[in-house]
């Protein structure tokens, strides 16, 4: 059983992404096969964090093949914890497609390709192999193209030229790199990599292997000075889409990064960590920056996504307990937080016709419960307490503040300040600004008007007053007619009340992330697990 | 209509009944006024502690003392007095709940902050007290001017408020724990440290923002958008008073560092000599009353500052008179405008005879201004004095004066908030012509005063009679309510006695002159205003400096922002991939010098002739592809490039490959030649010298890759995993071809992933040729009940997606051919 | 592009080059081939055909979309892995029947992974193709 | 042998990436093609070569302890291959769909989306 829980995260989603190629011509029955697998791929992800936790690090070596010769699927408490928390993604984005995806998109293999990255993401958090590792990459990116250009849009297009461009650079120095491991390792297990490289008989090519990874993944993930890529694309596929990417794809190249700078490249941390620490700091202040500059719904979460790859960084860079421990924090809370601003971009999309913040507007007045809804994961990103991301901030303060990076730190304070400001920049134009084109709104008798919250969410059809810019208009702008986003609410809702859950009851999580950085800072346990002693 | 007024209310004509839970609200903060009076008379310290995030140290702590009590008293007693007078002023307003409901957060937030004992709990509350007053400070959102204004106070705070947490955790750090009551007791380890410097300023900066002190101050006047209830509850009474509480908190642990003392003491004492003088030449209700805040705020600051115990006094008692007769100007102010529809003083005046229960209220709150016997406010002001003139040195001197200058002023501006809206001529006070606000007309409105009900009349009253209580009792004051504040802030018991009456002595003499100077620039204030603008010296510290600092700050950001997002994202996908080779191949040679030893490349020159031929030709073929103007040749480069490939394969071993890498070679030549003809030719579209320095980045990076190869191979270490091949292929796999047995067997979940993106590159060829969505060219009005997309689909597929799909959806349409 | 001889030879080529296909796939575990080369084989005898008739009579020939060969694929490579799973082993694990076929060897899960192989590099390759072609 | 391949596999990197920063479409995805066999041929020379038999065991025993080449790195470069080609087939239609939808094979003209603010 135990066993079959490990492969779960793989076989759920490859079936799933199968089995909707089949049934091509029956979008029902993909919905709902594809929410079921959602669904297995949650519980499956749960389940396997508290085995882990209750039991320790999980070992498969698939095919029966031990260590070092086949390839280990390990589930040590991060890896798990990425799994869970990538199967919550799943799950809110597949809910939120039932309204939140045109059905033309839909009909052209969409959960396929959802569920096929859900594949690459899950296979790249759990295998124990530096090549499998590349090809759950390269399953993860090829899928992600796909989805980025789904539509054909011509911005899409050409969004998903420069992604895919950069990105295939980046894999090919990735497969160069395990190369090298291979060759002067001997290896692509990554406990053996560790215990030969650890052991000091594996001269410094080895790390000249690192470096390539540092490269490749450091791209993945977003990092200064190699994140072009994202903002270029993120914002060009319906929101469904960039919320699946925001939140899962650049947090597996930051996954990929810790896993191989934490297990096989400690010994290198002398001269990584002090550039570590400035590209995290250049990765904060730039990708907040940019994210000031923007004015548009979705880009402005995009380069919000670089910005806050920094933080995480900077966890890494740190590399105490405390720092580690903030940073899994940081990715939990900022993978739900991140999804959910997406999906509620898309929302307001849906509701005002626009993701241009001048286009937008009057949320707050017409729809409380829609600003409340963006104020909880707004304010979280900006790590506003109790709020979850305020824990993963102050971890990581209280960790800068310990081992006297003061620099950084501040960096790292200011840039939760610029958060705060480009979030309430969204909030004023969007939200608080009267709706453009609409006239003075006459004011409703004060006797009828009714407290806007106990508005039920789907209770107005949205078309009734739209101010329907001919600019700004786009495929999914088709959606709005329909009206109904009751699936698409209760997937962000679903986040929401996470993000807060999250806030207030913090414990849990954070002793888990404590745990997990016990974990990375001894990979000895991780190897003994994979390589059992005399294997 | 005056934008300044009603509107703001969003009310209608008719006046509706409050509804039960409406009119009820008061009962939640006169529970809590209940508790802290219960335990304020019974004397009792409390400390409450629940876990809460114990792996970060942070515990729900709550330590309730004289000082915390006080303040509890502060936030609920005027909290309940808010919420009697908010449903009368917001009556029948469509978004009186959502103010209700960040007014009650904001409550229990204010409550939180006060009676914290673990910093994180306290820093959680603080932000959130700046949030909610965000929320609040925008209540009007549709005006661009609260909207700013709700920003300016949340930027300022926020800043201040990121300060406060590195301070408190460097605090924490310095003392290793967390909860305020131990960093208190560990006040020797903190005044030894280092840290404690940058500690004691970063603290300050949240203080100082918070308690809108000079520079910071300039938002609180700003904020004066908000509607007037929020004034009186957050920005007066209780909000940011929170500075002043925090500094009142550390006083046992950090008084008498002379940095912590001198920089409070500077601040306090800017602030209130500007704040009070700006104050008097403000026509706008609100802003009187905000900029006599200000001054108040840095009255409270300068004593605690001082630190003496006669100081700390005088700080507690001016808090408590100013907290109740501040609210009571405020909610007057309110009323006033919202019965005669303007807050302008020009055009206020004898409106006594239409309210007259709110002029008592407002004479009541004035004199406690003032410092006239016996209000609560002369008490407060014979003890600052007391505590300013038995200082020694200069400071006597310096101090004194300050708390002359700010308590005359507040002399002046009890007269301008409070005797001329009910009782002055029209003419009065002097206008000064070039500042009349824009639009406003002449008339006075001093008529037009509609009836009030008595929610809006009550509250004030009460406040206001409370300052004489607090002057006429002057024992119960000090036994519940300063002596236990003053131990908290002491950290030690203190006894305080006081008195209304202390004979004639130096401080009465202070306070006759006080008022004589108050009345005096209340009757010129033309004169005093001139005075006061002469050199523009005090208008650019109170309003020009700052808020031109504050705008600078966001211009330069906002072009920052954008220039270096211009020069980063610029959008070209050859300088992106420069950066990324600059980067790599910077990172690659870094580890090349920290890591790499030596290399011995001399064994790899074994070569046999015959190999020569491959290599050559691929080089050959590779000068082709690069150099060739035609497409064809390009592309048949690329194909001679593949077939070398494979014959090296073949060469060494590798059949297997040998055989893929032709038939994927030939696939992919025929891709690209069935692709590249749909494709321009080749241009040059590059100018020598681009064309140049891509050629010396291109080569540096390949150089590098060809050191990364002769390292790599000439520090080779044996698999440690073939010789298991090579053993249990056929044994176990049943296989003879070890390359198949491993990409099926050893190793088959790579190709399971394998044929997945193989699979998916094909689905996403399928979409990218048949799916092509465009904004659409036709009217908006068309394009909501229609879909605005159109399809490109062939429709030869009769299970072409689409169409079974989305029948009604897009017109399916052939290719534009 | 009709060329009686073409489409002639790919007529009677379609039939060898798909045996020969399954040829391969079938030895790839003991001799160079396997489902990988196997199903470009097939790919390529079907788009020979194509070339000399057309998309539109291939697609009818092979009889179901290449995308249902995708998801076939992935479904039988996965049922391959599974079935040891089934038997209390790891994923991926290979079974052996004591069955053996002259040329083929003994039968075993890896086979079938490899025909799931075969079909998907079918499917992926006829889908481009088609695509492609068509336009 | 090594260093030969060395230059090379360098050559080819170098070409690829040259072509890689050029302006024309057509150019940019033949420097992917060319980035693709160079990563194959450096996977196949650190691998390690081995001038010996291809690693098919005889069918009667396990023989002498022949010098097999190594499988495993020519096992990794088949997946490469394969990987690498699916990728480059997307990526070449999907530049061909940009031309068609941008009417130029100008990459510097593609700057809409990240310039305008």
């Amino acid at each position: 059983m135990k066993s079959i829980l490990l492969v779960l995260p793989l076989l759920v989603p490859l079936s799933t992404a199968a089995v909707c190629l089949v049934l091509w011509t029956r979008p029902w029955l993909q919905r709902a096969v594809s929410l079921l697998g959602t669904v297995t791929l949650l519980l499956a992800g749960v389940s396997l964090v508290s085995l882990v936790a209750s039991e320790g690090i999980q070992v498969i070596q698939l095919g029966n093949w031990q260590a070092p010769v086949g390839i280990t699927i390990v589930a040590d408490l991060f890896g798990a914890i990425m799994v869970a928390v990538s199967g919550l993604v799943a799950f809110s984005v597949v809910l939120y497609s039932m309204q939140g995806i045109d059905r033309v998109r839909e009909s052209f293999g969409f959960h396929s390709l959802l569920h096929v990255l859900f594949l690459g993401v899950n296979g790249s958090f759990l295998t124990g192999d530096v090549f499998n590792l590349y090809v759950w990459f390269e399953t993860m990116l090829i899928a992600s193209f796909v989805l980025v250009a789904l539509g054909g849009e011509k911005a899409q297009l050409e969004g998903a030229i420069k992604y895919a461009t950069l990105n295939l650079v980046s894999s090919a120095i990735f497969l160069a790199a395990a190369g090298v491991l291979y060759g002067t390792v001997g290896t692509l297990n990554m406990a053996d990599l560790a215990q030969r490289i650890g052991s000091g008989e594996v001269g410094g090519v080895a790390s000249v292997a690192g470096a390539m990874l540092l490269v490749s993944f450091g791209l993945k993930a977003g990092l200064f000075p190699l994140f072009f890529w994202l903002p270029a694309s993120y914002h060009t596929p319906p929101a469904v889409i960039s919320a699946v990417m925001a939140g899962l794809l650049t947090k597996v190249g930051v996954y990929a990064l810790v896993r191989v700078v934490s297990l096989l490249f400690v010994r290198d941390l002398a001269y990584l960590q002090p550039l570590l620490l400035v590209v995290a700091g250049l990765t904060m202040v730039t990708g907040v920056l940019g994210a000031a500059a923007q004015g548009e719904f979705r880009r402005v979460l995009s380069f919000h996504i670089i910005s806050q790859i920094g933080y995480m960084i900077l966890g890494l860079a740190l590399f105490t307990p405390l720092a580690l421990a903030g940073m899994v924090f940081y990715l939990v809370h900022h993978i739900i937080v991140k999804t959910n601003l997406f999906l509620i971009a898309g929302i307001a999309h849906r509701v005002c016709g626009s993701y241009r913040l001048e286009q937008l507007g009057g949320i707050y007045r017409s729809r409380l419960w829609l600003a409340l809804l963006f104020l909880v994961p707004a304010m979280s990103l900006a790590g506003i307490p109790p709020l979850s991301g305020f824990w993963a901030k102050l971890a990581l303060v209280r960790a800068g503040l310990e081992t006297e990076h003061y620099l950084v730190t501040a960096a790292a304070l200011a840039v939760g300040l610029l958060t705060l400001f480009s979030m309430t920049k969204i909030w004023n134009e969007a939200f608080w600004k009267r709706a453009p084109g609409s006239s003075e709104t006459q004011t409703p008798p004060p006797s009828a008007s009714q407290p806007p919250a106990s508005q039920p969410p789907t209770s107005q059809p949205p078309t009734s007053q739209l101010p329907s810019p001919a600019a700004g208009l786009d495929s999914d702008a088709t959606l709005r007619a329909t009206g109904n986003m009751g699936w698409m609410v209760a997937a962000s809702l679903l986040l929401a009340l996470l993000t807060v859950g999250i806030g207030f009851f913090a414990e849990p999580l954070f002793a888990l992330a404590n745990e997990t950085a016990a974990q990375l800072l001894n990979p000895a346990e991780y190897i003994e697990a994979v390589l059992p002693k005399g294997a | 209509m005056d934008d300044s007024t009603t509107d703001d209310t969003g009310r209608g004509n008719d006046r509706p009944r409050l509804g039960v839970a409406e009119s009820l609200l008061a009962t939640i903060p006169l529970i809590a006024f209940l508790v802290a009076a219960y335990l304020t008379v019974t004397g009792r310290t409390l400390r409450l502690v629940w876990s809460w995030v114990p792996s970060l140290q942070v515990e729900a702590s709550f330590q309730l003392d004289g000082l915390s009590l006080l303040f509890c008293l502060l936030i609920s007693g005027i909290g309940v007095m808010i919420f009697v007078y908010a449903p009368g002023y917001f009556r029948g307003h469509r978004d009186r709940w959502r103010l209700y409901t960040w007014l009650l957060l904001f409550m229990a937030a204010m409550l939180g902050l006060v009676t914290a004992d673990n910093v994180i709990m306290l820093f959680v509350c603080w932000e959130l007290t700046s949030l909610t007053s965000y929320l609040l400070i925008g209540f009007k959102h549709e005006s661009e001017k609260a909207r700013a204004a709700a920003l300016q106070a949340l930027l300022i705070t926020g800043a201040g408020g990121l300060c406060l947490l590195a301070g408190l955790l460097l605090l924490s750090r310095i003392a290793e724990s967390q909860e305020l009551s131990t960093i208190l007791g560990a006040a020797d380890a903190l005044k030894q440290s280092p840290l404690i410097t940058p500690a004691i300023i970063l603290i300050l900066l949240g203080a100082f923002t918070k308690s809108a002190q000079f520079p910071f101050h300039f938002w609180l006047p700003n904020a004066m958008e908000a509607p007037t209830p929020v004034s009186a509850y957050l920005h007066s009474a209780t909000m940011v008073k929170a500075g002043v509480y925090l500094v009142a908190r550390l006083s046992p642990a950090l008084t008498g560092v002379p940095l912590w003392d001198n920089l409070i003491v500077a601040a306090g004492g800017v602030t209130a000599v500007v704040g009070g003088a700006y104050a008097v030449r403000q026509y706008d209700l609100k802003r009187i009353l905000a900029f006599s805040t200000i001054s108040a705020l840095g009255c409270l600051m300068l004593l605690l500052g001082l630190g003496t115990k006669l100081a700390i006094e005088g700080a507690m008692l001016f808090l408590l008179s100013h907290a109740l007769y501040k609210a009571t100007l405020f909610l007057v102010a309110g009323a006033v405008d919202l019965g005669t529809g303007t807050r302008d003083i020009r055009r206020l005046y004898g409106l006594f005879a239409s309210y007259p229960l709110l002029a008592a209220a407002a004479i009541l709150a004035a004199c406690s201004k003032s410092g006239l016997p016996p209000f609560g406010g002369f008490l407060a002001k014979e003890v600052v004095y007391e505590a300013t003139t038995t200082l020694s040195g200069w400071a006597t001197w310096a101090t004194t004066i300050v708390a002359l200058l700010a308590n005359a002023c507040f002399v002046a501006v009890g007269g301008l908030a409070a005797v001329h809206p009910f009782f002055g001529k029209p003419g009065e006070p002097s206008v000064v012509p070039h500042e009349s606000p824009p639009g406003s007309s002449q008339l006075p409105a001093g008529g037009a005063a509609r009836l009030l009900g008595w929610r809006l009349v009550f509250p004030p009253v009460v406040l206001g009679l409370l300052g004489i209580v607090l002057g006429v009792l002057p024992s119960v004051t000090a036994l519940y309510f300063i002596s236990p504040a003053m131990s908290a802030v002491m950290g030690q018991d203190i006894g305080v006695k006081l008195s209304l009456w202390h004979g004639f002595n130096l401080p009465l003499l202070l306070s006759v002159l006080t008022v004589a100077a108050g009345v005096g620039i209340y009757v010129q204030r033309r004169r005093f205003v001139a005075w006061v603008d002469a050199g523009g010296i005090l208008r650019y510290a109170a309003e020009g400096g700052p808020q031109a600092a504050y705008r600078g700050s966001l211009a330069l950001l906002k072009f920052t922002a954008t220039w270096q997002t211009r020069i980063l994202q610029n959008g070209r996908l050859r300088l992106y991939l420069i950066t990324v080779l600059a980067s790599f191949a910077g990172l690659v040679i870094a580890a090349f010098l920290y890591r790499v030893e030596y290399t011995q490349f001399g064994k790899l020159l074994n070569l046999r002739l015959y190999e020569l031929v491959f290599p050559v030709l691929i080089l050959a073929a590779l000068a082709m592809a690069v150099t060739s103007t035609s497409r064809l040749a390009a592309v048949c480069a690329l194909g001679v490039i593949g077939f070398a490939l494979a014959m090296l394969f073949v060469l060494f071993g590798a059949p297997d490959l040998a055989m893929t890498q032709l038939a994927i070679e030939t696939l992919t030549v025929i891709l690209f030649v069935f692709v590249i003809y749909r494709l321009p030719r080749f241009a040059t579209l590059s100018s020598r010298g681009v064309r140049i320095r891509d050629a010396v980045v291109s080569l540096a990076v390949g150089g590098m890759m060809t050191v990364i190869v002769l390292a790599a191979t000439s520090a080779h270490a044996p698999s440690r995993v073939s010789q298991f091949f090579v053993d249990n292929s056929l044994a176990i796999a049943k296989g003879r071809n070890m390359v198949n047995v491993i990409l099926v067997d050893f190793r088959g979940v790579d190709t399971l992933g394998e044929i997945t993106v193989i699979a998916v590159a094909a689905l996403g060829i399928f979409s990218l040729m048949r799916l092509r969505l465009e904004p659409s060219q036709v009217p908006a009005e068309a394009a909501a009940d229609r879909t605005e997309t159109t399809l490109a689909a062939n429709g030869e597929d009769a299970s072409s997606p689409s169409e079974q799909a989305a029948p009604d959806k897009p017109s399916a349409t052939g290719r534009g051919e | 592009m009709h060329s009686l001889i073409l489409s002639t030879a790919a007529r009677y080529l379609l039939p060898l080059l798909l045996v020969f296909s399954i040829f391969l796939l079938v030895r790839g575990h003991n001799e160079p081939g396997g489902g990988f080369v196997g199903g470009l084989t097939a790919a390529a005898a079907f788009a020979l055909f194509a070339i000399a008739y057309s998309v539109d009579q291939t697609r009818h020939l092979i009889g179901v979309h290449p995308r249902t060969l995708l998801g076939t694929g992935l479904l039988v490579a996965l049922a391959a892995g599974c079935l040891s799973l089934l038997c209390g082993l790891p994923f991926m694990t290979g079974l052996w029947s004591n069955l053996a076929l002259p040329s083929v060897g003994k039968l075993g899960t890896p086979l079938l992974f490899d025909v799931g192989v075969y079909l998907v590099v079918v499917g992926t390759v006829l889908m481009i193709v088609f695509e492609l072609a068509e336009e | 042998m090594e260093i030969l391949l060395a230059i090379t596999i360098g050559a080819l990197y170098a070409a690829a990436f040259y072509m890689l920063l050029r302006r024309s479409f057509v150019k940019v995805i033949l420097g992917l093609a060319i980035l693709s066999h160079a990563a194959n041929l450096f996977l196949f020379t650190v691998g390690g070569l081995t001038r010996g038999q291809a690693p098919l065991l005889s069918a009667e025993e396990n023989g002498p302890a022949e010098l097999y080449a190594d499988p495993l790195p020519q096992a990794l470069i088949l997946t490469a291959i394969v990987i690498g080609f699916g990728v480059q087939a997307f990526a070449l239609v999907l530049f061909k769909r940009v031309y068609q939808s941008v009417g130029s094979d100008d990459l510097d003209s593609l700057t809409g989306n990240d310039s305008e603010l």
